[in-house]
């Protein structure tokens, strides 16, 4: 079996002096050996904290892992002891953060801060990592990749540190990369580079990517499955096409809705989902998705839905696959709703 | 898991959530005070404090001598229950006397931790906020206060003020504030670049208001390390001064000037003496530390538990 | 840069001549002259004495000359070791308290940061608590008293160390430890307050993520974005060690440069107080001028010239 | 756990007394600091006085007794009138360089220090010569007319202002020390630097490190080199007096004359240390400017009220006597130690009765119902800070007496004693030269140094006969007169004399002590 | 329609290194009027925060100037300064570093409204939820700090603290990135309607194309440093006369697995060039299939081909 990494059960935790956040509440996912997978949903539903506990990046102060595995490569990465994590951090997994400002060290060159990597996992000297940094810095496509290397963070654009926060995740060409919004502060012609980048380097050495964005354009175009998450827990999965043209999850509806189509009018409002996400420091009983869900039911509110599997790829977890569900043309239903 | 009831399917009618403040809102100082009581050894070191000024104020009459009241036959003995520090080389009980020796030495203490928050955080803070000419200009003097002879300008106060408390305080506040100062604006040139201090800036926040709610805080760390480090500095600070002649005059009693007298004690054996003073001048400085290291602590939202 | 440096050049001679002039208006300000003694020595003996070392010229002469001497930095001889320049006793001064100067901020600064980053790194633990304790007899302890336990037990219990005078590196050793114990507490503390800082950026994730650890971590990452505060005290620290402490020097019968700032005041040995002034202020100034270098050299994102908007 | 130190002494002595076998000749001193300046002419401290002391020789010096022996005078006479003496020198004295001592060296020595340019600190000890103090004043300008004359190559002749019964044995003091003219005119500087350096006493010196250490090895030339036994003697400088101690106890210096205060009175009782007298005076200065301070028997009230005893043992605890006198122990009278003529006591100490006595009716005799406010002041230093507080409590306890202490930095301190800015102020005073009439003169009407305003008429006149008097038995007792008249109103209030306590190594002998004139090394040696 | 915001000449050099010199703004005109958006797209690093950072003061412009209502932004008095500064708002692209960590998200939105006075008491505290719930949080979240919070809800933030003091000229430098399609959608409904409501102005940068076109009236296309084409947005669309503008139309992803399957791909042929060392003649030369001799040659100017329409290429 080619798999990479599955998280199993995962839950994460904020404590603090009155509360309990409960950021990720059960959630399990798989990835394959040199397969994109995306991970959607709304802001604020966990996609981040996620990602860091893949990489045991959480604070350790005030956040826990109460319960849920996480194997990489068959290995056990929630009870790993430091020396091994480093040997698997940034070698075998890289990370692209979120925010590109605040996660470049402000004291140090981009240069060095991507040739790190290779000095420390591949004992590249320091002249050698440096011509491979430039390297990469070119095929992110910065301009003068040899001046930039020498400057600091600060002097670069949002989207140029966000390309050298992509090539130091790059560099030492990991088997899984997770990529948190890579390209948000890119304009579409360098995304599009970036991403055939990523492609290129994915099908070439079969490196594993979990790509966590927004822009269901990019899901689209370059990954091959999709997770929806939604409040700590992931709602739907399937293939691409499965979530693009066969979406189940009201959620996953909503925010297919609420992409704005290039001949939308201006005096036209957007759809949005309305109303906000729980508050996950006290996560409802039931689907936390009820509060906004046109098709709630009273049932939603008590009990939380189990998983319905559709196809091998394709679960969604949903009171409306119960055979005991008013049945719903969901495509339809959700203009409707959204238009009383 | 119970079975799901079959009634249960059918679509819910529309309520608005209500969404329900849980808490009162808290600024940030309330929230790091709040954070600070929980800490347990930070409100150790205030306890120790609190205990040390109360000493300092009823302990000189819990023995029946007075600070002053020698006994030269009944000099350097060691501790008994009859003077339980022991009696020092005038035979004075030394019990009495580092009780009022804490009151000079706290007082001290502790106004040198206003004079560095209230000079130096400030001098330094905007210093290095207003930059270019005011900075160089303010970091010139603090320059050249630091470089003249301090034994000078101390025998030159000695002359014209009369010694006591209030003279202290003016030696101290020359130059007593200088580190501060140098620290903070060292951190605020650092700060000053952020974005978020850029953000207040295009709110139109006032040159004061940058300061104080968004340098300041922010540079919180190094002021309250220095903060309580210059506690120490403070009490022999003031023990020198008043060898000097302008502290409190003999047979008042510090708990610095006693430290110094207690040296010779290394010597001749009779280390009480020493031992005392010494203990609560490191009683004092754990208090302050492990306070500051709470405060430190509570004021960082990060390391929130 | 340069132009950084220059405009810094100008002011040092600035900082320098306001400092010459306060001192001299002190020095006069304050009674008694190199010649006040409680010894009966006859008015016209001080009369010579004062005619011999100029002190009988008006006031402002004194000064002209005084700050020609500050100018071309010879101060000519020490009313008190009249059979040397200042210059001479600075020279011969200096290098001795410089060396124990060194080696006492090298330890310090060594020591200091270990213990800061041991105690930063496990926050709140035994080693965190173990380096505060250390840190508070570091600064409770007066350096006086430290010296005389050294003495007490190195030199004369164990005999490892001769107790005073100066000479082989052995004599410089309890020395410079005596006077590397306060600022290393105190650079222990900051170093630690301003990791604690650092350990919690989005850019310390980062590197973790990369999965560097251990000393690179610690130097590259950690290290080098909390130094500002230490480098900041380290500057006039540094200035004043090098210059020699008096108290060290007098217990330890080190023959530095100490003692003069001291007893040129003590003595009022006008070209001694001068020479000794202007040579520390020197230094410092240098000392202040290399702390905002290291400023920029380590935070680029610092700019010293800059004003506000 | 003093046991344990003086256990640990004879430890390090045992140790010591092994490695001894070799009997190295070296002996190492403290000199405290480094000497200003080694030339006489410029010496003005006892630290250059004791190492230079060793490196010149005067015309006489003095032997373990203090009396006076040839030194670079064989012999001399002494005209009938007692103003013109006549050295004759010894031909075998010798400069380290080779050069003989010559008359006019001295000549030219003492004419250097009365020269205005060179402003000698100390220069005053050469005004008992002839135009001495106008020469220095700048009032005479020939050196021709100074009362110094080279008869011949062997022979000086020294003319005095007037009879001065002490001045033989000033010759011996470090002012009127000879320096190597020739040397002198070729090279100024020549007394600063070991290669440089002549001089035509026991030792010269080997190597100078300033700051640091001196090293003096004999001197082949010097005409008594046979009583030289050591090689080396090595002079340290160190300023601190728990230093000086500790590197006593680990043989790091085989004698030790600046103990801390605190274990002195230990170390005498055990028997380690020695005492001897030091000429010096501590006492209590009131102002009689001062309207309360000007009523005798105020004076007398404080200066009875204070158990000297008490504070010696246990207050200052350096080994010092209680002072109930003006003339400290050790002094000549001229004709005679001073005290042994006037007598140890002058007054009851500790006589608090008598002292509430005086105080009340000094209350009444100023019309006050108590005494205002007095303020004491001294300047910065241990043992007065100590003594100031027992002082305070004594007049407290025994009067009722409120007394402030006020500390100030030394020279501040004199200044405002100088200005007369005080009302009661500890201070001392020492002796230049071995006769009791030194100490005496400050406290005449009128004097520059009479900073205490003292004036009572009585004293005046005793002292003015004393100046006067040539019979020395006569004069002598019109001093102890004198001190009596002074003492009696308690014009000051004396305190204790000062004792200089040394710890010696039980290897070491033959180092000589005075009272005024410090030490001599000459005929030191390891056992 | 009135100007509102003036934009002449500017020009933003940085100093880089040794006499190295990087040209972000070169001498870019552009005028806003009241009520309107003006879109700003271009590539990454080509500039666009910088004109928004020196048009609202946070940099001092090298050259040109910059007037808001006819007064100059770089030399205003004090009392037109704070005025300035409550009419003139930002959402800066960078939302965590922009929230000072030491401040409860309820202090960093009410900042404004205690610096201007606006609001105090219960009444901030109300404005403050209220705000909260525009940008879709919780009142809940009003006590936490900004570390606890995730990026999108950190942009949320932002958007909110510039919207507290009710300025009536935004600079919005790319502030949805960071959130889902839906949030999207709400945010600009939102900016939208406070449009409508209460004319304001927007300066709209971003890299959403497909937003852009929405949100804008005009669109600004800017390429190193340079405005290439300046069109309202429905004709920027239809009738891109740029080949980077149309090369950027192209990019746009489609959340259609389908169509973006079927897309060739894109490779950005030729040099991407550097702004410290721009290339001579127009800026664009190196990376456009379409370039002639003119081009290597040359600097285009923007030229106004229509009404509305400006654009800075020799061969439109
Ligand atoms: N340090 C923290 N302390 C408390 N709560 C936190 C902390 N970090 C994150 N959270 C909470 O955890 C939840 C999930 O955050 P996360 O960053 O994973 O969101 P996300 O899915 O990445 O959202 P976005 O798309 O906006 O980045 C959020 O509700 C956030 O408020
Ligand atoms: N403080 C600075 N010092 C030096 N160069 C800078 C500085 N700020 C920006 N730059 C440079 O100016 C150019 C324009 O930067 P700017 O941030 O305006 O780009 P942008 O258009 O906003 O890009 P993005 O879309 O990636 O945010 C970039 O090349 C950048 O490297
Ligand atoms: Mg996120
Ligand atoms: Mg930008």
């Amino acid at each position: 079996m080619n798999r990479l990494l599955e998280v199993k059960d995962l839950h994460v935790n904020f404590n603090s002096k009155n509360q309990h956040i409960q950021a990720v509440r059960g959630i399990s996912f798989h990835v394959n050996k040199g397969e994109v997978l995306a991970i959607v949903g709304e802001s604020g539903c966990g996609k981040s904290v996620t990602a860091k506990s893949i990489m045991k990046l959480l604070p350790e102060k005030s956040c826990t892992i109460p319960k849920g595995s996480i194997l990489f490569n068959g290995e056990e990465i929630t009870t790993m002891k430091k020396k091994q994590l480093s040997k698997i951090r940034g070698a075998k997994i890289g990370m692209v953060f979120q925010d590109p400002m605040t996660s470049l060290n402000p004291t140090m060159k981009v240069g060095d801060q991507i040739a790190e990597g290779l000095i420390i996992h591949k004992g590249y000297n320091k002249k050698l990592a440096r011509e491979k940094a430039i390297e990469i810095i070119k095929q992110v496509g910065i301009p003068n990749p040899v001046h930039c290397c020498t400057k600091y963070p600060h002097q670069l654009s949002g989207g140029m540190r966000q390309r050298i926060v992509i090539a130091m995740a790059l560099i030492c060409e990991p088997d899984l990369l997770i990529a948190d919004e890579p390209t948000t502060a890119l304009d579409v012609t360098i995304q599009s580079q970036i991403l055939d980048l990523l492609k290129e380097l994915q099908q070439k050495m079969s490196m594993a990517i979990i790509l966590i964005t927004h822009d269901l354009g990019v899901v689209a175009r370059f990954s091959d499955r999709v997770n929806i998450m939604y409040a700590g827990k992931i709602v739907e999965s399937g293939t691409k096409s499965e979530i693009f043209y066969n979406p189940k999850h009201p959620y996953t509806l909503g925010l297919l809705e609420s992409i704005p189509k290039l001949d939308h009018s201006r005096d036209q409002k957007l759809t949005a989902i309305d109303g906000t996400p729980p508050d996950l420091a006290e996560p409802p009983k039931g689907c936390a998705y009820t509060p906004r869900c046109p098709f709630a039911m009273d049932v939603c509110d008590e009990y939380n839905p189990e998983k319905t599997v559709l196809s091998r790829t394709h679960h969604l977890n949903c009171w409306l696959m119960d055979p005991r569900a008013p049945k719903v043309a969901t495509n339809k239903a959700v203009s409707q709703a959204a238009n009383e | 898991m119970q079975p799901v009831r079959d009634e249960l399917f059918v679509f819910k009618k529309k309520n608005k959530e209500e969404d329900l403040l849980s808490k009162p809102s808290v600024s940030f100082w309330k929230d790091a005070l709040g954070r600070l009581k929980h800490n347990k050894l930070a409100m150790t070191g205030l306890g120790i404090i609190i205990c040390l000024i109360t000493m300092s104020i009823i302990g000189p009459l819990l023995v029946p001598y007075s600070y002053s009241d020698q006994s030269l036959l009944n000099a350097n003995l060691p501790p008994s229950t009859n003077n339980w520090f022991g009696t020092d080389d005038l035979g004075r009980d030394i019990f009495s006397r580092t009780w009022v020796g804490a009151r000079i030495s706290l007082f001290i203490g502790i106004t040198a931790v206003i004079l560095d928050l209230i000079i130096g955080v400030i001098w330094g803070a905007i210093a290095a906020y207003k930059g270019g000419k005011t900075d160089e200009i303010m970091m010139r003097i603090v320059d050249i206060l630091y470089g003249l002879p301090h034994l000078l300008v101390t025998i030159l106060l000695m002359v014209v003020l009369k010694p006591g408390l209030l003279t202290i305080i003016i030696a101290m506040a020359a130059t007593g504030w200088i580190g501060m100062a140098r620290l903070v604006r060292g951190e605020i040139l650092r700060l000053k670049e952020s974005e978020f201090v850029l953000a207040s800036q295009i709110l139109g926040g006032s040159f004061f208001r940058v300061l104080f709610k968004h340098l300041i805080p922010n540079a919180m760390g190094p002021i309250i390390v220095s903060m309580t480090l210059s506690v120490p500095g403070a009490i022999f600070a003031e023990a020198t001064l008043s060898f000097l002649g302008l502290g409190v005059p003999v047979p008042l009693a510090s708990w610095g000037t006693m430290t110094s007298e207690g040296l010779v004690t290394l010597l001749t054996g009779e280390t009480w003496r020493l031992f005392f003073p010494a203990l609560f001048i490191s009683l004092t400085m754990f208090s302050f530390n492990v306070l500051g290291d709470g405060l430190r602590d509570a004021l960082d939202p990060k390391l929130k538990k | 840069m340069r132009q950084f440096l220059v405009r810094r050049i100008i002011s040092v001679f600035v900082t320098l001549f306001v400092i010459i002039s306060l001192t001299f208006l002190l020095m006069y300000a304050i009674p008694g002259d190199p010649f006040t003694s409680e010894n009966r020595i006859p008015e016209q003996v001080v009369e010579n004495l004062k005619e011999h070392y100029g002190l009988n010229d008006p006031m402002l002469i004194q000064y002209i000359k005084y700050l020609k001497g500050a100018l071309l930095f010879d101060f000519g001889p020490s009313i008190k070791w009249d059979n040397q320049t200042v210059n001479e006793l600075i020279a011969s001064g200096f290098p001795v308290s410089a060396m124990i100067g060194l080696q006492a901020i090298l330890i310090a600064t060594f020591f200091g940061i270990l213990l800061g980053i041991f105690a930063a790194i496990r926050h709140n633990s035994a080693i965190d608590y173990f380096s505060m304790i250390i840190a508070i007899l570091g600064l409770s302890v007066p350096s006086f008293i430290f010296a005389t336990v050294l003495i007490n037990f190195f030199a004369i219990k164990l005999q490892w160390f001769p107790v005073a005078t100066w000479g082989t590196w052995k004599h410089s050793v309890l020395p410079s430890v005596a006077l590397a114990v306060t600022p290393m507490a105190y650079i222990a503390r900051l170093t630690r307050s301003s990791i604690l800082e650092v350990l919690s950026m989005d850019y310390i994730q980062t590197a973790m993520a990369k999965g560097v650890t251990g000393v690179r971590f610690v130097f590259r990452h950690v290290l080098r974005n909390a130094m500002i505060p230490v480098v900041t005290i380290l500057g006039p620290i540094t200035a004043t060690v090098l210059t020699g402490s008096f108290v060290i020097e007098q217990i330890f019968g080190v023959p530095g440069l100490g003692k003069y700032f001291v007893e040129g005041i003590t003595d009022r040995d006008y070209p001694l107080i001068l020479g000794t002034t202007v040579f520390y202020s020197a230094i410092l100034v240098f000392f202040i001028i290399l702390v905002d270098i290291a400023y920029v050299l380590i935070d680029p994102r610092i700019k010293l010239m800059k004003g506000r908007r | 756990s003093n046991n344990s130190q003086v256990n640990n002494q004879t430890d390090n002595e045992n140790k010591d007394a092994k490695t001894d076998s070799t009997k190295e000749q070296v002996i190492t001193v403290n000199a405290l600091s480094e000497p200003p300046s080694l030339e006489p002419a410029l010496i003005d401290n006892q630290v250059a006085g004791d190492i230079s002391n060793q490196l010149f020789e005067g015309l006489v010096r003095l032997d373990k007794e203090g009396k006076i022996v040839p030194g670079v005078a064989e012999r001399w006479e002494t005209s009938d009138d007692g103003t013109i003496y006549t050295f004759h020198l010894n031909k075998d004295a010798k400069w380290s360089n080779g050069d003989p001592v010559t008359a006019q060296d001295f000549v030219y020595s003492w004419e250097k220090v009365l020269r205005p340019e060179v402003a000698s600190p100390l220069g005053s000890n050469l005004f008992f010569i002839k135009n001495g103090a106008a020469y220095n004043e700048g009032s005479l300008k020939d050196p021709a007319e100074l009362g110094v004359k080279a008869v011949d190559e062997y022979t000086l002749e020294v003319t005095l202002e007037k009879p001065t019964s002490f001045f033989l044995g000033l010759t011996a003091f470090f002012t009127l020390l000879p320096i190597n003219e020739e040397v002198d005119k070729a090279n100024s500087k020549w007394a600063s630097e070991a290669d440089t350096f002549v001089s035509n006493g026991p030792f010269t010196i080997e190597s100078w490190k300033h700051g640091q250490e001196l090293v003096m090895v004999p001197n082949e030339n010097y005409w008594g080199k046979d009583v030289v036994k050591l090689d080396k003697l090595k002079w340290v400088m160190v300023n601190e007096q728990n230093t000086e101690y500790a590197m006593y106890q680990s043989n790091e210096l085989d004698f030790s004359t600046n103990l801390p205060n605190s274990i002195r009175n230990k170390l005498i009782s055990s028997g380690e240390a020695n005492t001897a007298p030091s000429a010096s005076l501590a006492y209590l200065r009131f102002n009689h400017k001062n309207d309360v301070f000007a009523n005798e028997k105020i004076r007398q009230a404080l200066g009875l009220a204070l158990d000297r005893n008490l504070l010696v043992e246990k207050v200052t605890q350096g080994g010092e006597i209680p002072a109930l006198g003006l003339i400290p122990i050790g002094l000549s009278s001229g004709a005679g130690e001073f005290r042994d003529l006037a007598g140890e006591s002058l007054f009851k100490d500790n006589d608090v009765e008598t002292a509430k006595q005086k105080l009340q009716e000094g209350l009444d005799e100023l019309g006050l119902s108590s005494l205002p406010k007095i303020n004491l002041l001294f300047y910065t230093d241990d043992t007065y800070n100590k003594l100031s507080q027992a002082m305070q409590e004594m007049w407290k306890k025994n009067l009722g007496i409120e007394v402030e202490l006020q500390t100030m930095e030394r020279k501040v301190f004199v200044r405002n004693i100088q200005a007369g800015d005080y009302q009661l102020a500890i201070y001392s005073t020492g002796a230049d030269y071995d006769d009791a009439s030194n100490l005496m003169g400050q406290f005449m009407t009128g004097d520059v140094y009479n900073y205490s305003n003292i004036s009572i008429p009585e004293y005046d006149r005793l002292m003015k006969k004393a100046e006067a008097e040539l019979n020395l038995e006569e004069r002598a007792q019109y001093l102890v007169d004198a001190e009596k008249v002074l003492i009696d109103q308690m014009a000051i209030s004396p305190l204790y004399y000062r004792t200089k306590v040394y710890l010696q190594k039980d290897n070491i002998d033959g180092i000589f002590q005075y009272t005024i004139q410090a030490i001599d090394f000459r005929e030191a040696y390891v056992k | 329609m009135e100007k509102i915001l003036e934009v002449k000449k500017l020009t933003k050099h940085f100093q880089v290194g040794k006499g190295l010199e990087l040209k972000a703004v070169d001498d870019i005109s552009f005028d806003i009027y009241e009520g309107e958006t003006l879109g700003l797209v271009g590539e990454s690093g080509c500039g666009k925060s910088t004109i928004g950072r020196t048009i609202i003061r946070l940099y001092q412009a090298t050259s040109g100037k910059v007037f808001y209502k006819g007064k100059d932004v770089h030399t205003l008095s004090k009392n037109d300064k704070k005025d300035f500064h409550k009419n003139m708002q930002m959402i800066f692209q960078d939302p965590y570093a922009s929230l000072n960590p030491r401040m409860t998200v309820a202090d960093i939105i009410a900042e404004g409204l205690d610096i201007h006075r606006l609001k105090k008491g219960e009444e901030r505290k109300e404005a403050v939820y209220q705000l909260l719930e525009t940008v879709g949080l919780k009142r809940k979240h009003a006590n936490r700090y900004a570390h606890e919070f995730s990026g999108g809800q950190r942009q949320r933030i932002g958007i909110a603290r510039a919207l507290a003091v009710e300025p009536q000229f935004i600079i919005a430098d790319e502030p949805i990135s960071a959130l889902d399609v839906s949030v999207q959608a709400q945010i600009v409904n939102l900016l939208i309607e406070l449009q409508q409501k209460k004319k304001l102005t927007y300066l709209f940068i971003s890299h959403d194309l497909s937003m852009v076109k929405l949100i804008s009236d005009r669109i600004g296309v800017m390429y190193l440093g340079n405005l290439m084409e300046l069109a309202t947005s429905k004709r920027l669309y239809e009738n891109p006369l740029h080949p980077y503008t149309t090369s950027l139309l192209k990019a746009i992803p489609i959340a259609d697995p389908a169509i973006e399957e079927a897309k060739e791909k894109i490779t950005i042929s030729g040099d991407i060039p550097s702004p410290t060392n721009p290339p001579s003649g127009c800026v664009y030369q190196t990376r456009c299939s379409l370039a002639t001799e003119m081009c290597f040659q040359q600097k285009p100017i923007l030229k106004q081909v229509d009404k509305q329409h400006f654009v800075a290429c020799h061969l439109a």
